[in-house]
């Protein structure tokens, strides 16, 4: 059992992680918790749950990909 | 991304595209190959486009260079997805998206949008649906390269 | 039309354009052509397009040919006036308005529109308001070439 | 004293002329009437003095243009 955890852009910078691999977790914040020792969450966290957006408290499952980033700013 | 299937009216076979690419492209030659690869010329009466470009300036800061990441998988996938909602919403034709990831020179596109429609109001309403929607949630963020260092661009313009 | 005043911002120098042809234009050329022209590139950071182009029906009948009639000192006047206007309210860096007249043939491109600005929601909203006050105010008349004979087309689409 | 008068598009086949000049008229109205020689006015007739928009009941004056079309179906 395993998620894959990725961070992007400035968080990817702020926390120190581009990606991360836990064993188990319940929900999103869960998670974030889990990859980042507990670091505490910026205002503006964005979370998808695989490729699809999400919510800290989106529940997450075995094989997952967990992907947290800042707002986008493309185009 | 080609969609067809034989359940579709040959008239609205879409040759919808979502590019994201590397390299430099010039968007008017962009969009002028995807409209001559397309066979449907005779058949639309409109299209809209917007192409946002690189400015060598921002929050009155000189930008030399800008570093353009994205979460590759997922803008593949959300940029295929708006182009299948805008044409649940509206009756185009064709539809081109293409965006720039990686290093990027000021006047650079940094995104072409273009949608084909038999009439004006569909391709203009689909066109501006879309750059806001790509501009709020596509998963791509920049970072500006200035004077006084790398900074990462912290949200969009609202317009 | 180049307009050029000493009591411009340097950067706010419009280069509008405002062109009548007889002659067959590809729309994306003459856009990629105006732009490089500007030494704006770097300045403005939305591009925001409309082209009309030629079906080959209208109201289930077959178009083999169109001719477009106009009011030659008053479409050059209202093109120019409607640029103008749209400068008034919006902050464009620079604007075309291109419309063919005489013989036109099925995908040909009709009248193109395209504004560059800082920020997308000026050249979006220009270039769509642009092409709805051109549309019903500008002086062109179409008469298509149907297996019928010749028809004037009596109103524009609603959009 | 003169005032050109043009016609475009269908009215120019409907009315059976391309311009022509009269000698004088107060109003856009008097000036269709001299020049189509009380030719009745279609529904959507449209008018303009000077390459302006204008009104039937528009004065008009020595040295103006007047011009009448159909509805405009560029772009």
């Amino acid at each position: 059992m395993s998620i894959q955890v990725k961070f992007f852009a400035s968080l990817r910078e702020q926390v120190g992680l581009s990606d991360s691999t836990i064993e188990q977790a319940s929900t999103a914040a869960e998670v974030w918790d889990l990859a980042t020792n507990k670091q505490q969450q910026p205002d503006n966290l964005v979370v998808a749950i695989n490729l699809e957006y999400a919510k800290l408290n989106s529940s997450v499952n075995d094989g997952d990909e967990v992907a947290f980033f800042p707002p986008v700013t493309g185009g | 991304m080609v969609m067809k299937s034989p359940f579709f009216h040959p008239l609205l076979v879409a040759d919808m595209a979502a590019i994201i690419s590397e390299d430099y492209f010039e968007p008017w030659q962009l969009i002028s190959e995807h409209q001559q690869k397309s066979e449907l010329a005779k058949q639309f009466g409109a299209t809209a486009t917007f192409v946002g470009s690189m400015r060598d300036f921002n929050d009155d800061a000189h930008v030399s260079e800008m570093l353009l990441e994205h979460y590759p998988e997922m803008t593949q996938r959300y940029l295929e997805k708006l182009e299948h909602d805008a044409k649940q919403q509206w009756p185009i034709i064709d539809c081109l998206i293409a965006h720039r990831v990686g290093h990027i020179k000021p006047a650079d596109a940094i995104v072409v949008i273009a949608c084909w429609s038999a009439h004006r109001r569909a391709a203009l309403d689909a066109c501006n649906w879309l750059i806001e929607q790509l501009k709020f949630n596509a998963p791509f963020w920049k970072k500006e390269s200035r004077p006084d260092g790398d900074v990462w661009v912290e949200h969009n313009t609202a317009g």
